[in-house]
């Protein structure tokens, strides 16, 4: 089977900002992506899924090396500052490269 | 005691003992959907049956308590402190603002005494969620900022608590009593006991968002203990000046010295990102809230008395 | 107008000006869970108290509703249009199965009414639910094909509503109506209220799936439009052949004339792949549901009224 | 038999033949939230009206069951069967303390038959939730073990459970009859209904937990099946030397009976991890809790009967 | 301390394919694999978790890279054209290779 | 973009050990987690997120090498015999270095 590489780019960060990351990673040309409700800790303090506004979403997206680092460095830009955010990257493999 | 404010010290204690006790996310919301649309349904039918004269002239004079409020706390915390202007904003939004919660402990109270509540009182709560949150928002950025202004509008606007309390007001409305009646037994008469298990969440998250003061303790402490009481004055005089009943008058008392907890902490989170998130709400969930069911609501009845009676 | 129809109509207006109102997943089956059993049991208590002759022969001709409807539905479309034939057979599960929804707002339309209804019907409700999804597959497949047949069936059968129904409806017969009076506040008196909260979610879903509408629209609006009375107006008339009174010929047709959201989307999903799932979702919910809430309910009514009165 | 029985076998057997009924874990614990708070608001209502006289020297002849069963089970266990000590003392552990569940059905089983209970019985529940599980971590470990006390204790008495039966408790104390009045049509009417509905989930994870087991299936049905008589007619004749009435009799036997299925596994997982789980979570939800929902219940009402009528 | 490579190959589908994928991995060799509830938006269009048949799973197994060839061929075979589904590989290290 | 190189360590163990997780995590130096929610099957058996203490989580640490490798050890030696676990390692690659 052929394998493709590709970017996993991971982005943990609090779940009001769901609809504008949707926005971003649109933006900038991936095509897809994947959240899931998440709860974590970190250099700004515990946040709880348990309570409307203040859980993580934990949100991927596959995509080439270029856009992850368009997204990244866009988030950099725009969200580091005051938004309780971290965002990690990963090589993965996939079958289907021109969906990605 | 109205007993749902024990199971509010069941919750506060239980969190503070970091008892295991959750409420989940899904039940939250239940319950708070089911307390909006009681709200709303409950002024809908008796707007209905009892139409109110002028309804124009006091929703500008109850709007205007949501402009007023947050400048005049705005003005306070800058002049007073050396908090930041976004933070000072964000406070200023909250407070101008109001909480339902609080609001139905009110109802709650008022119920238990049998104290008649104009009608209008919950078009009231719908007109002075959202005016605050724009000064706010004017306040931290200047009004011609290039701010996704449409953006912030449409998550206020249409932001859960507005759609719930009008859509309940017009159901309430076009049903008229006969109509609401078979709602009635979820609606109405599960009231109290749906208060009671959300005012046990909102116990815990107090717990949570008290014990998390640490940053600027001083400045969440004093806004949030010497805010209510003179915002509350100025929604009973504004219910006077307006021509509202004892419960009337109570409740816009209520309404004005509430600091709101869901709708303001969300649009500040995106439109004024650079204020502390967990300021206001420590203020608005760990202190005020507390004080206005505790001290408040019974402060706020004994004015709206003593004020009615020298009218009279 | 019936108060819990306004519930959909809000859900409908705060999903298409895309408010961030959104009912948890575990509400929604908390809901339909209740909403299930009531039924189930309401039926259950009726049939205890009423036995009902002749149930065996009224149980086929219903059941005969459920082929006819899909095999009718699954011509025309392919007579008439260009659709795949696995669409075509998929549609035409959906509008022989039966929606639990639709039925509820007739239940509660009629009780407004006080318009007394045959005790089986619960029963007739579970009858029509299954047939027309194996129909649709054989339509999709042949009969001999290699499909999962067994796995189909499991999940057809054991699908939580079909166990919740005929749960409910053992329950309540083996209670009877005093065993049953301490479940009444909540599975009886709550009925309306929690059929109100269900249509809200409804009507959010609704909009979604209309809003979504775009391959194959004239399909799809064509089939949501055309089917429902036809298929109603056969209900009805079996009804009155079976010797229903006006109550039950009303929500026989109604069964007949509703399109499945929840069974039959499941099945197909997974026994005919190679269908479009949201063409069929768009049609029974983002069309037909709501056509037959504000229209199809008092037409059908209306019709087995005439019927009756024609046959007397 | 009581109706909320028939909701148990339903998830039985809808768990046997794989149904895809599933309870979502947010509605699970709303409904237990909902019994313990109910359970509690109604012993304290009970209290306030009728002080009990004696009641230390009652608790702490009830706390003494808690210490003798556990002891027994453990003792009968590695005298008859090579299972290793952890799992003996797990096992003790659940046997020794108490099902919320298994309560609720015998209160509702006596409430059919307007047999009158005894106020303490809620406070009896928390009495004995916490000691066994104390005694089967002794027994596991030595008292002396390294093991972290604090956290399990805090974490077995600050359990959601205790938490709410405790607070429950208070505020119908601290209400009373009239305060707590318009608290009932959530705690108090809907309490079969949510019974019924908790019953069905119980009975869905039963059927789970029966069909897994597997390893020392023999110890496991024993236990499960030779434990709660005679630890029920412990209780039955310690509530006859206390004072009970012939329902706190049978309540106090159904508790002494019982096994727990929340806070015992909870507690032994963190304080006793080499013990395997699923043992006495088979033995506890798999076969006494249906054990003693059919025949328990009603053969400790009868032994109460019986040895009230004794000693008259 | 030792680590040995493994693949992590993750699965991102509609909802209701569960019973389906688990049997899948089942059958071709692998002896676990973990499940989180999520939404998304792909080729296929918006899935969302709110409503009960209309949300998407993560499905991820660890295995070796033979028995994750195999998974994915199956599924490619029998389930892309019909269905939403995202698959990825990642290289992982496990501590206990015998337990994948 | 600069990229720097650290470890995400995964843990997918039962529910019940999430606040001995956090308390670990903690104490050997790393400085945030992420928990989702999860369900699963392994060699002991399947675990549904439906009932309370039956579920999984999926526990996730960005942290350097030296870290991660303290905290498998740790877990190791304390609750691989007792308790559903599993642990995999991931090299990811972050734009904030010391903040891990
Ligand atoms: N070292 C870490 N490993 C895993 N997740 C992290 C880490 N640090 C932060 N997070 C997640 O990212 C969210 C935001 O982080 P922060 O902006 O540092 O507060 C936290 O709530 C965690 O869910
Ligand atoms: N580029 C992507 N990155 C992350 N997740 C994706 C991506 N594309 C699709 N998905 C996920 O896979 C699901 C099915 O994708 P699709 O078959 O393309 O509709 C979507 O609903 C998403 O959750
Ligand atoms: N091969 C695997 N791939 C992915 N997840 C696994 C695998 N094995 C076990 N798990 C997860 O880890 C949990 C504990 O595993 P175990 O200790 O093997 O029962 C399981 O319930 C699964 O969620
Ligand atoms: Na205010
Ligand atoms: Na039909
Ligand atoms: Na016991």
């Amino acid at each position: 089977m052929e394998i493709t590489e590709r970017k996993l780019l991971t982005i943990v960060a609090e779940s009001v900002l769901e609809p504008r990351l949707i926005e971003v990673v649109d933006k900038m040309g991936a095509v897809g992506y994947t959240i899931t409700d998440a709860r974590g800790s970190g250099s700004r303090g515990a946040r709880s899924a348990g309570w409307t506004h203040n859980g993580n979403i934990r949100f991927e997206v596959i995509c080439t090396g270029e856009i992850a680092d368009r997204i990244a460095a866009h988030l950099r830009e725009h969200y580091y500052a005051n938004y309780a955010m971290v965002l990690f990257i990963t090589d993965v493999g996939v079958m289907r490269p021109d969906k990605f | 005691m109205d007993p749902v404010i024990w199971f509010f010290l069941l919750g506060v204690l239980a969190g503070l003992m970091r008892s295991d006790l959750r409420m989940p996310k899904a039940v939250y919301e239940l319950l708070s959907m089911v307390l909006l649309l009681t709200i709303g349904l409950k002024g809908g039918v008796e707007l209905a049956q009892q139409p109110v004269g002028g309804l124009v002239v006091q929703v500008l004079a109850v709007a205007s308590i949501g402009l007023v409020i947050p400048l005049a706390v705005f003005s306070a915390i800058r002049a007073l402190s050396s908090a930041p202007r976004a933070d000072a904003a964000s406070l200023a939004a909250h407070y101008g603002s109001v909480s339902v919660a609080t609001y139905a402990v009110g109802v709650s109270f008022l119920a238990t005494r049998n104290v008649p509540v104009d009608a209008q009182l919950p078009l009231f709560l719908v007109v002075l969620e959202v005016p605050a949150i724009m000064v706010g928002i004017v306040l931290a950025k200047g009004a011609a900022a290039r701010s996704n202004w449409g953006g912030v509008m449409h998550e206020v606007f249409l932001g859960k608590s507005i759609v719930l309390l009008i859509g309940g007001l017009l159901i309430g409305w076009l049903s008229g009593p006969e109509g609401i009646e078979p709602l009635e037994p979820l609606f109405f008469d599960l009231f109290k006991g749906v208060l009671a298990l959300f005012l046990l969440e909102m116990g815990l998250i107090a717990a949570n968002q008290a014990s998390g003061l640490k940053r600027r303790a001083t400045l969440v402490i004093l806004t949030a203990i010497l805010t209510p009481v003179p915002a509350a004055m100025l929604g009973i005089g504004v219910g006077h000046v307006i021509g509202l009943n004892v419960g009337g008058m109570t409740l816009l008392g209520v309404l004005a010295g509430s600091a709101s907890y869901i709708a303001a902490p969300a649009a500040m989170r995106i439109a004024v990102p650079d204020a502390n998130p967990s300021l206001s709400l420590s203020a608005s969930l760990g202190i005020t809230f507390p004080f206005n069911i505790f001290i408040g609501v019974p402060l706020y009845y004994g004015a709206a008395q003593w004020l009615a009676g020298a009218g009279a």
